[in-house]
C-alpha cells in the first residue's frame, strides 16, 4: 500500500482520484455505486451566478471512442448550491471542489467569494474553458490576457486553493499556463472538452442543437497527454490531468507525463464505479513496480 | 411496493436466451447470479456494448419482464442502429453488463379504468406494468398496441394473458387499420378512462396525450430520450417541463406526465 | 451516376475523392488493390527541396479509433522525385498533386518551382502544418504572420492551384484560413494531424522517439468537421476536408459542413481499397436521395 | 519460383480452425474461397481485429504454413495483447479479413548448408522456409528452435518431418539448456554454415547476427518492427540500413541480410 497524498497548492488530497466537473453531478447520483468518501476530491458541476438552463435538447452525441456533449452550464445558480446542495454534501469525507464559471468576470467573483465562505470547500476551480456557453467560458481561456483578467481577479477575491482549467482549443497551452500560473492560480486542470461537431448524414442535421460542442472521452487522449506533458514541464504549480481517463493504465500515463494527480469524466458515465477501480489500480501498479509513493512516478516519464 | 426504489446498480448477467422474434425485434433474457433488487414498471436499464468504437456510450434499454422467482429479467429490442445490432448476436451463455434499476415508474391510477397504449419497442413497458397492476394494484390492464404491420406484432399471447389486447396495424393485417389514435376505443362517447399509460414514437404519445386531454383523463407518457449516463449525471437527456424547465428523463422520468412537459401538441 | 466533378481553384477534378499525403506512398503502393486512375487525385508524400531520412524508429502508436505519427517527412528530395517518380506516376489518368514542404520559405519556394515545371502535376498543396519536424512545418502553421508570408511567397513563385493545408493546432483556425486566403490561395486543405503523445506505462517510455506525434484516424472526426464547417463558411475558396474518413457517410458528413472534395488518409492503412469503396459509396448515397451533383451536398447541412 | 511476386490482396478468409497449442500459442488455419495466390517464405498478411477501439490498425503476422491444394493458409500466434487476445477467442466459421502476400523472402543460399534458428513467434517462417526449400530448392532444412521450456514448444513434429530439430529451453526442460546461440551446433569446430536464418526477439537475432558473423556464414534476419500499414505507404517500419539509411521493413524486408543493418551488435 503507497502513500497515495498528493498535492494542488496548500491542500492536501489523500489520493490522486478526482472527478471531473460535469460529470459527476454532485456526487450524490454515484453514491448507489461506490463509497464517494474514498476518492481524493470530487469536482461538482459547474456553477454560475444565476440559474442557468443550459443548451436546448439534442446535447449529446456519441463519436469514434468519444462523445460530445453541448450541455452549456445548466445549474441552479451559487446561492441554491450554498442553501440545498452544499448542506447535503458535507457530509461526504472527500474534498469539495467547486467548479466556477461566469459570463463575466464579475460573475466568477460573485461565485468564488459565496463559495469561500462554505468552510468545507478548500478550493475552487476557475473554469475558463467551456465551448458550449457564448459569453465568458471559452472565450477567457482561449485569449491570453482574459485568461489572465479573471485568474487575477478571482485570485484577489478569494484566498483559498485557486485552480485553474484551461482550454485545449489553443495554440500554446503552455502560454496560458505560464500566464495564469504568474497570475495567481495554485493549479493547473487540463484538458476541458476540444471543440468539435457531429453531423446525421440521413438527416443532413448537425446532432447537438448547438452544432458544434465539447469532445471527451478516450478519442481526446493523446492531446491531453501532450498537454499535460508540455505544461508539467514549463510550470512550478501542480498539474491535475484528464482527458479520456478510463483505467489505471491510463491514469499512470497521466502521472508519468507529469500530472499530480487526476479527474475522470465520461468514463463515470460508462462504469459508474470506475474511480475506484482506478484508485486501486493505482495502488497495484506503484505496489508490482516497487514505488512507495505517488510522487515517485509524478514526472517520470523515462526520456 | 410502488415507493420502495431499490439501490442502483452495475451487474453482470449472464444472457441465458436471445430470442429472435422477427426482422426487427429480439428478447434477451438475463439471469442474475444473485437476488434481483425491487424493478418498478417503467424503469429502464443501461447495457454496455463491449470494445466497440461506435458504440462508447451504453445503451437504454426498459426493462420488459422481471422473474423474482427465477432471478431473471428480459429485454425487448429493436435493431436500430450499431449497438443494438450488436446485441441482437450475443449468444446463450454470454454475459452483459448492466446499470439497473434506472429512472422513475408510472404511477398508481386513482381509479381502476385504465388503458395502456403501446407502438414499437414502446410495448416493453407497458407488459410490466400490465402484470405489475394486476399483482399490486388489482387492476386489470386493458392494451391497445400499435404496430406498422403484423408480422411486427410482439408475444400477444403474453399480453393476452394479462388483459383484454385491442391491436392496430397500419397495413390493415391485423386489427384495427390504423394509428392507435383512430382505434374506437379513444373514439366511442363511452371514451373515458382514469389514465393511459403511454411509451412509443414520440409523434405517437404527443397524439396521445392530445387524445387523452380532450377526453379527460390523465396520462402518462414514457419518453426515450437521448441518454449519456442513465444516472442524472450528464445533463444530456433533459426535457423541457412547465414546473421545473430543463429536467433530466433519466432521473425525474422516463415516466412523465404528459401535462407537465412543454410539447407543442 | 451523379455528376461528381468537383473544382479546387481553377482545377477541376473529376470526383471529389483523393488520398492524403503521407498515407498513400506514390500511388504505386495500392495498385494491387485499386484502379488509381479512379480516383479524383492523389496527394503523393510530403517532399523538401533536399533528401530527409525522416525521425528515428519508433515512429507511431496505436491510440483509441486512432494513431500517432512522427515520420517527419522522410523522402528523397525534389529532384529524385522529378527524376524517378514522377515518370513512373504520370502514368496514372488522375490528378497528381505534390505535397509541398520546407524547412524556410526558400526551400518551399524551391520545391514549388521544380513541380511548376511537371507537365502532368496542375496543383501542389503546400504543408505548413506537420507536427513531426523541428523547423518549418508547424511552425508556420501556428503563426499566422509566418503562414502568409510562405503563401505569399509561394504564390509568387508558382501559378498553378495553390492548395495550403493548415494545422488544427491552433486557436483560431478561421483566422489562418482569411490570412492565407487573402495570400493567394485557391483552396484549403483542413486538417492535418493534431499534436499528440503516448506513454507505455509499463517501461515508461514514451512510445514515438520523438515524444509527440501527429493524431490522425476518427478520433480527430469531430475536430475536422467543425474546423472544416468553420472555415467553409468564411471563405471564398474551396475547402478540402479531411481527418478521419473511413467510409462513405464520413466523407458525405464533410460535404455537408462545406468541404468540395476530400482526402482519405489512415483509412488507407486499413483497408488498402477503400477509397473507390468511398467513392461508390457517395455515388450510392447522392442517388438514393436524388441528387444529380455532388455540389447540391456541399455546405448542404440542414441547421 | 523465387522471384514470382504475387499481388497483394485483400481477402476475407474463413476460420476453418483455431487451434490452442499452449497457454501462450494457437495456430489460425484459415481457407480462401479461391485460388491462394503464390506465397513466398517470410512474408507475411496484415490481419484485421474487427470493431474493436484497441485495435485500429491491422496486425503483421508471419504466414506459418501453406497449403496449395486445399486452398489454406496457417498462421501462429502468440498473444501478446489485445489483438492476438481478440484472434485467439475466434470461432470456426468466422470470417477473418486479411491484407497478404506482404513483404520479401528468404533468399535462396549459396550452398546447402543451411540453418534456421528460430526462437519463439519466429519459429513461424523458418516452417514454411524449410518446407520451401526442401520443395523448391532441394535442401533438407536444419533446424535450431529456443523456447523458454518445453511447455512452449510448437508442433516439434511438423518440423521434424522436414528435416533434423535441435531446441534449447532456458530451463532445460527440454533438449539444451540455455540460449539459442550457446548450443554446440554453433560452438563447435565445424560450426560453418552457407546461411544462417532467423526470426525472433530482436536481441536473439543480434546475438545470432554476431555469432554468423564469427563463423563467418551469411545470415539472413526476419524484422518484427511496428508496422502502420504493412505495404510501404506509412514509413513507420523503418529499419536504418547501411546501404540507403531507412528504408521500410514492411517492403524491402521484413527480411534482411544482418550486414545491410546498422544493428549495434
Ligand atoms: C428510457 C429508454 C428506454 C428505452 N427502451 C427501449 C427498449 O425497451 N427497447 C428498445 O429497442 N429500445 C429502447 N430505447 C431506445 C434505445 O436506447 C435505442 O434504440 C438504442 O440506444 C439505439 O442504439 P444503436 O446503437 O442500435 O443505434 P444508433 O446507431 O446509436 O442510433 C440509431 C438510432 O437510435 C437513437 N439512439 C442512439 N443512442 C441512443 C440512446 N442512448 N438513447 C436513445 N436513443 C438512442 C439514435 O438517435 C438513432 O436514431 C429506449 C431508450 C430510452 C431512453
Ligand atoms: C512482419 C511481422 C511478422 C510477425 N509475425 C508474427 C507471427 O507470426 N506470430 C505472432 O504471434 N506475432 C507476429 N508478429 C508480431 C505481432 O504483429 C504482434 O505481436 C501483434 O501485432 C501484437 O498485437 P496485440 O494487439 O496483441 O498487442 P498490443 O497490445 O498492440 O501490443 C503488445 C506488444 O506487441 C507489439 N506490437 C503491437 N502492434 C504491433 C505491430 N503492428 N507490429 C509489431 N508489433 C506490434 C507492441 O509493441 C507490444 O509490445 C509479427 C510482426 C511483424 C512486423
Ligand atoms: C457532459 C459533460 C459536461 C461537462 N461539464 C463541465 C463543466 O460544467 N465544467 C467543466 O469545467 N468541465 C466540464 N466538462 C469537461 C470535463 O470536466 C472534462 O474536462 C472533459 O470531459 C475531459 O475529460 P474526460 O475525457 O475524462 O471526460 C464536461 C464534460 C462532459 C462530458
Ligand atoms: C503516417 C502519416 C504520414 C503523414 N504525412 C503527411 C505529409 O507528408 N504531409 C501532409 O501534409 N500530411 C501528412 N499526414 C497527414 C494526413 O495527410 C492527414 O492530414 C491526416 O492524417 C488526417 O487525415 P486522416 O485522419 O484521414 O488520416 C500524414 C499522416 C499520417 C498518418
Ligand atoms: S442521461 Fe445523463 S443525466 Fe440523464
Ligand atoms: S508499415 Fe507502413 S510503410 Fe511499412
Amino acid at each position: 500500500m503507497a502513500n497515495l497524498k498528493t498535492n494542488i497548492g496548500k491542500l492536501e488530497i489523500k489520493n490522486p482520484v478526482m472527478t471531473a466537473s460535469g460529470t459527476f453531478g454532485f456526487g450524490t447520483e454515484y453514491e448507489d455505486f461506490i463509497d464517494i468518501s474514498r476518492l481524493g476530491g470530487i469536482l461538482v458541476k459547474g456553477i454560475t451566478g444565476a440559474e442557468r438552463q443550459g443548451n436546448p435538447y439534442p446535447r449529446m452525441a456519441e463519436t469514434p471512442s468519444g462523445m460530445l456533449n453541448a450541455v452549456g452550464l445548466q445549474n441552479k445558480g451559487i446561492d441554491y448550491f450554498v442553501e440545498h446542495i452544499y448542506p447535503e454534501i458535507s457530509k461526504f469525507d472527500t474534498e469539495i471542489i467547486v467548479n466556477v464559471n461566469g459570463g463575466t468576470i464579475e460573475e466568477y467573483i460573485d461565485v468564488a467569494s459565496k463559495v469561500e465562505k462554505l468552510n468545507k470547500i478548500k478550493a475552487i476551480e476557475l473554469n475558463i474553458s467551456c465551448p458550449n456557453v457564448k459569453q465568458g467560458g471559452m472565450v477567457f481561456g482561449t485569449h491570453c490576457p482574459s485568461a489572465v483578467a479573471v485568474t487575477q481577479a478571482v485570485r484577489n477575491a478569494y484566498s483559498k486553493t485557486l485552480m485553474v482549467k484551461l482550454s485545449p482549443n489553443v495554440t500554446n497551452i503552455v502560454d496560458f499556463a505560464l500566464a495564469v500560473e504568474e497570475a495567481g492560480a495554485d493549479s493547473i486542470s487540463l484538458i476541458n472538452t476540444l471543440l468539435g461537431m457531429a453531423i446525421d448524414a440521413k438527416t443532413r442535421k448537425p446532432l447537438l442543437s448547438t452544432i458544434t460542442g465539447g469532445l471527451s472521452g478516450p478519442a481526446v487522449k493523446p492531446v491531453a497527454l501532450r498537454m499535460v506533458w508540455q505544461v508539467a514541464k514549463s510550470v512550478k504549480i501542480p498539474v491535475i490531468g484528464m482527458g479520456g481517463i478510463m483505467n489505471a493504465t491510463d491514469a499512470i500515463e497521466f502521472f508519468l507525463a507529469g500530472a499530480s494527480a487526476i479527474q475522470v469524466g465520461t468514463a463515470n458515465f460508462i462504469n459508474p464505479a470506475v474511480t475506484i477501480e482506478i484508485l486501486e489500480g493505482i495502488n497495484e501498479y506503484l505496489d508490482n513496480n516497487g514505488f512507495s509513493c505517488l510522487s515517485e512516478i509524478v514526472g517520470a516519464l523515462d526520456i | 411496493m410502488n415507493n420502495i426504489k431499490a439501490k442502483k446498480r452495475v451487474e453482470d448477467f449472464t444472457i441465458i436466451e436471445n430470442k429472435r422474434l422477427n426482422k426487427e425485434f429480439f428478447i434477451l433474457k438475463l439471469k442474475s447470479a444473485g437476488e434481483l433488487p425491487v424493478i418498478l414498471p417503467g424503469q429502464f436499464a443501461e447495457v454496455r456494448i463491449d470494445d466497440n468504437p461506435t458504440t462508447f456510450l451504453r445503451r437504454p434499454i426498459s426493462i420488459y419482464n422481471v422473474d423474482y422467482s427465477g432471478n431473471t429479467i428480459e429485454l425487448l429490442i429493436k435493431i436500430a442502429g450499431d449497438g443494438t445490432k450488436k446485441l441482437s448476436e450475443l449468444k446463450d451463455g454470454g454475459i452483459l453488463n448492466i446499470v439497473y434499476p434506472l429512472g422513475n415508474s408510472f404511477s398508481k391510477p386513482a381509479g381502476t379504468k385504465v388503458l395502456l397504449i403501446g407502438g414499437g419497442t414502446g410495448v416493453a413497458p407497458m407488459l410490466i406494468l400490465g402484470k405489475y397492476m394486476k399483482a399490486n394494484w388489482g387492476i386489470e390492464p386493458l392494451f391497445l398496441l400499435g404496430y406498422r404491420s403484423d408480422k411486427l406484432i410482439i408475444e400477444k399471447e403474453r399480453f393476452e394473458a394479462l388483459g383484454k389486447v385491442y391491436i392496430t396495424t397500419e397495413d390493415g393485417s391485423d386489427g384495427y387499420k390504423g394509428f392507435v389514435t383512430q382505434h374506437p376505443i379513444l373514439n366511442e362517447p363511452e371514451s373515458n378512462f382514469d389514465i393511459i399509460y403511454t411509451c412509443g414514437p414520440e409523434i405517437m404519445m404527443k397524439a396521445i396525450a392530445k387524445k387523452a386531454k380532450e377526453l379527460n383523463s390523465a396520462c402518462e407518457v414514457s419518453l426515450e430520450n437521448l441518454m449519456g449516463c442513465g444516472i442524472g449525471a450528464c445533463l444530456c437527456c433533459i426535457v423541457d417541463t412547465k414546473d421545473k424547465g430543463n429536467v433530466n428523463t433519466c432521473t425525474e422520468g422516463p415516466v412523465f406526465n404528459s401535462e407537465r412537459l412543454k410539447w407543442q401538441i
